[in-house]
């Protein structure tokens, strides 16, 4: 049934999507870049690829301006799949746009708590996660007031509501309110797209799940010795994803890495992320088999046609790329050729 | 210790452990990017190398390279500043002012 | 939350079409049952109700049928593909040329139902009030219409086939020229689905004089 | 002879010369303990900048480390710079300073300790946590070595000062206090040899005044006898005359011999 009537609204769009898609720089983009000697060979070889002109008005280059670029670059083509969109997926796009959104918030919190000046603040925001009644945040001054007044405002309102109130953001630590939010983000996205029914909840179910297990295993792994209690970390875990719920329980009462191991074996496709990645020494660390395996992921959702995943697809893939290009940039500028090849490769 | 540096340098001094805020909010460190006026560079090093707390200034060599005349002003022997390199811009053993110092006095 | 509940409404299209018919079937059922109640059950008479239609407005249908539903094919390909294929070619302008063969594939299937409905229209003639309610009469207008029918419906199908099929050979175009052919050959075997209804179209209105 | 004029003003005496002999003595052991000491510094800030040379181009490559292993932290888990910074609160990570004698000069070396609880061990929770992790050691080592080098240079430049100041004073010694003394022991020496001479010429002269007087007093024993006796005895007057004459070729020679001492 999408065949039919998919193309009528969003077809467009998706197509553009597919073409900003092919411009995703390929392996041999990539060893061309492994082979550069200065940031300026990498200038030249991105001018041929689709970042082209980007660079050429830039004197003086550095691996943070790079990367600053190349986001621009992004939020430009995400800016314009936006203007472009219509009724439901306009909000499938502004539901991905949340993610960061939670992450601009909470810099404004940490900003707001340490009594920042927050026009400061707004520069430092991630474009794609700025809304509008951002530079409003600018006038509260305590966090009671920023939580009343406009935080509500936000489209992120309800996860503050069911998750915290203003007293907790004073007093829990600040990644754990991150992760709390975004616990709630990854389950109310993974409700709406489920809502579309039809190749998008089947393919945004596999990449959510995904993400939402990514979470769980990262926020178990990472606690380990830290303050985090296995009741508070439990309550991180979204409740959404395939560990879930006998995963997780699982997973909440893990004290070392062999026993996340254990829960993961159960899933073929955990298993492998374990095997030999021992967390310290091996070549690749547990989160770049992660994210090769998101890649993988998101690389499958182009196979399909007529769905709303591929746009999420894209903009993971692209953030990949951008990783990747710093990366190879940061390798070359401080000369350590040797890791280079550790960037994620796409196409 | 007090560090003087782009944010990258800054970040990772900060993750090692030594930024430190005492009870007049002071900061102990200072964070230097394109929009930074000089004026504030210095005067950040004037009051780190005034202030009784700090054994240690590193400053990032290119920010070191702006105020240079300030630094080789500097002869006590505390607070020691150490220039670090930072990411953008490797070290250059030429420009340390100690080097320098050292290249002076065996005659090289 | 819940801010999409009134979403799922408007897209997929599947609960609002089941209550539909839902409502539809309600409706007929209790004006079924009103019929029978009240002792005009006879009056329901689907065979009295076909023959009470004259022939030649069942072959006039056909033309109709057939010609609509083959444009409304054609026209939902084209569309499908042709949205594909402005964005596709956006970022791969050279695709824009090759691929209006899909386009064609697509128009095509209105030109199958144009031919046949000229075919058809080529079979009509006024008759006499005394031969019109013949046997031989009542068959070619059922000959007439069916035939449309099959045409039209083959080409509706046909037509959205080589549209969903253009459209995902527009995109594989974009990524990778060597795709076109492989694509293009899927999709000829999309459109001669269309042709098997113009055969039996033929065939079936053939039998008329 | 650049200390000719340069001298103590001293009164030339015996006295003053074993003073001054003593001075020299005093100076001279000096001059070897502060050259020694100054030796023993330099042998040390050799090595020091030798040290802050190897530890500077290691801090280079440490710094290289530590800077791209936050490279690998902003790789996965985005930018933490500003949650880095505003996290800020006590100073973990802190140094102290201690004593350390090199040759009756005190050094400071620093130590660092860690103190307090770790204020970003939560950052990074749902990604990268394990990299912020390491990437907080690798920097803790680099800062470790940032210290170690900070504590060289410290020694560097107070090392610096000491060396200079003690080099200072070897050359003084040596270059002005020693010729000094030594021009003064000349110049006593001569002055007291100037004063030998005086003293001798003194009492030749004495001595030939002596002689003078006492041929005289025969010259006129004699003239008293002769003018008593006969006037035979006259030409005999002119004849003691003659011996006086050699005296002045005799004061001449004792001139001669003074010059070779």
């Amino acid at each position: 049934m999408e065949a039919l009537f998919f193309n009528a609204d969003d077809g467009y769009i998706e197509a553009i999507v597919r073409g900003y898609r092919s411009s995703i720089l390929n392996n041999t983009s990539y060893i061309n870049l492994t082979q550069c000697e200065t940031l300026e060979d990498v200038k030249l070889q991105l001018a041929a690829s689709d970042y082209g002109t980007l660079l050429q008005n830039e004197s003086h280059l550095s691996t943070s301006m790079l990367a600053q670029k190349c986001l621009d670059k992004l939020v430009q083509e995400f800016e314009y799949i936006r203007a472009h969109a219509v009724a439901p997926l306009s909000q499938f796009l502004d539901y991905m746009t949340y993610a960061y959104m939670i992450d601009n918030v909470i810099l404004l919190i940490t900003g707001t708590l340490h009594e920042r000046d927050t026009h400061e603040l707004l520069d430092r925001c991630h474009p794609l996660g700025v809304f509008d009644s951002m530079p409003a945040l600018c006038v509260a001054t305590n966090v009671a007031e920023l939580y009343n007044s406009v935080l509500v405002e936000t489209p992120l309102a309800p996860y503050f509501k069911d998750c915290l109130s203003a007293e907790d953001l004073d007093e829990m630590n600040i990644e754990i309110i991150r992760n709390t939010l975004y616990k709630a983000y990854l389950e109310d996205f993974y409700y709406f797209s489920q809502s579309f029914g039809g190749p998008t909840a089947e393919i945004m179910s596999e990449l959510l799940q995904f993400e939402a297990d990514r979470r769980s295993l990262n926020i178990t792994i990472n606690s380990f010795g830290t303050e985090l209690t296995k009741d508070d970390r439990a309550k991180l875990f979204p409740s959404i994803g395939r560990l879930y719920p006998e995963g997780n329980l699982k997973l909440a009462k893990s004290d070392d890495i062999d026993q996340v191991k254990a829960t993961c074996d159960v899933f073929l496709e955990y298993r492998q992320f374990f095997d030999g990645s021992s967390s310290t020494g091996a070549s690749k660390t547990l989160e770049d088999r992660f994210f090769e395996y998101e890649v993988h992921l998101n690389k499958k959702s182009f196979q399909q046609q007529f769905h709303y995943a591929l746009f999420y697809s894209f903009l993971k893939l692209k953030e990949q790329e951008i990783r990747n290009i710093v990366w190879i940039s940061e390798c070359i500028s401080q000369g350590q050729k040797e890791r280079i090849n550790n960037y994620i490769p796409i196409f | 210790m007090a560090a003087i540096g782009d944010e990258d340098s800054i970040t990772g001094l900060l993750l090692a452990g030594i930024g430190h805020i005492d009870s007049h909010q002071r900061k102990n460190f200072l964070v230097v990017d394109a929009k930074t006026p000089l004026a504030a560079v210095e005067d950040a090093f004037n009051e780190f190398t005034k202030r009784k707390d700090i054994a240690i200034i590193l400053i990032n060599q290119h920010i070191a390279e702006e105020i240079r005349p300030l630094i080789d002003e500097h002869d006590q022997a505390f607070p020691t500043i150490l220039e670090i390199p930072s990411k953008d811009h490797p070290y250059d053993p030429e420009k340390d002012s100690v080097l320098k110092r050292v290249r002076r006095l065996f005659g090289e | 939350m819940g801010a999409y509940s009134t979403r799922d409404s408007s897209y997929g299209g599947t609960s609002p079409m089941a209550l539909y018919s839902y409502l539809t079937l309600t409706g007929l059922g209790l004006v079924g049952l009103y019929m029978l109640l009240t002792g005009s059950g006879e009056q329901f008479n689907v065979g009295e109700f076909i023959m009470s239609i004259s022939p030649h407005q069942w072959s006039l249908m056909g033309i109709a049928l057939c010609v609509g539903l083959s444009v409304a094919g054609a026209a939902w390909g084209i569309f499908i593909t042709g949205a594909s294929l402005v964005g596709a070619g956006v970022h791969a302008p050279r695709i824009v040329t090759k691929n209006l063969i899909s386009i064609i594939f697509c128009e095509v299937v209105a030109i199958y139902g144009l031919i046949m409905a000229i075919v058809f229209s080529a079979k009509l003639k006024d008759v006499q009030d005394a031969t019109i309610t013949s046997s031989e009469m009542y068959y070619k207008g059922f000959a007439l219409f069916w035939a449309g029918l099959t045409t039209g419906l083959c080409n509706l199908v046909c037509g959205v086939s080589v549209g969903i099929t253009g459209s995902s050979a527009a995109l594989a175009d974009a990524q990778d020229g060597q795709l076109f052919v492989k694509v293009l050959v899927i999709e000829i075997f999309g459109s001669i689905v269309g042709l098997f209804g113009l055969i039996v179209g033929l065939l079936v209105s053939g039998k008329v004089a | 002879m650049s200390g000719t004029s340069n001298r103590l003003a001293v009164f030339p005496t015996r006295m003053t010369l074993s003073v001054m002999k003593q001075k020299l003595k005093g100076a001279q052991t000096g001059h070897s303990l502060l050259k020694r000491k100054s030796e023993a510094l330099t042998k040390r800030f050799r090595d020091i900048v030798k040290k802050i040379d190897d530890a500077k181009r290691l801090m280079g490559k440490v710094m290289q480390v530590a800077s791209f292993s936050l490279a690998e932290v902003t790789y996965i888990t985005g930018d933490i710079g500003y949650q880095v910074q505003e996290s800020v609160k006590n100073a973990q990570f802190r140094v102290r300073a201690k004593q350390e004698n090199v040759s009756g000069v005190m050094l400071p070396a620093f130590e660092s300790y860690q103190e307090g609880t770790n204020a970003n061990e939560l950052t990074g929770l749902g990604r990268g946590g394990q990299q912020v992790q390491r990437c907080k050691e690798t920097y803790i080592k680099a800062v470790e070595t940032l210290v170690e080098l900070a504590s060289l240079q410290t020694a560097f430049v107070i090392l610096d000062e000491v060396i200079k100041l003690t080099n200072r004073r070897v050359n003084a010694i040596e270059h002005i206090i020693i010729p000094r003394y030594e021009n003064t022991i000349k110049f006593i020496l001569s002055e007291l040899d100037e004063q030998d001479r005086e003293e001798f010429f003194r009492l030749k002269k004495v001595q030939g005044k002596k002689k003078e007087a006492a041929a005289r007093d025969t010259l006129e024993r004699e003239s008293r006898q002769a003018a008593e006796g006969k006037k035979v005895r006259e030409g005999g007057a002119t004849e003691s005359v003659n011996p006086s004459l050699p005296q002045p070729s005799d004061l001449l020679g004792g001139d001669d011999e003074d010059v070779i001492f």
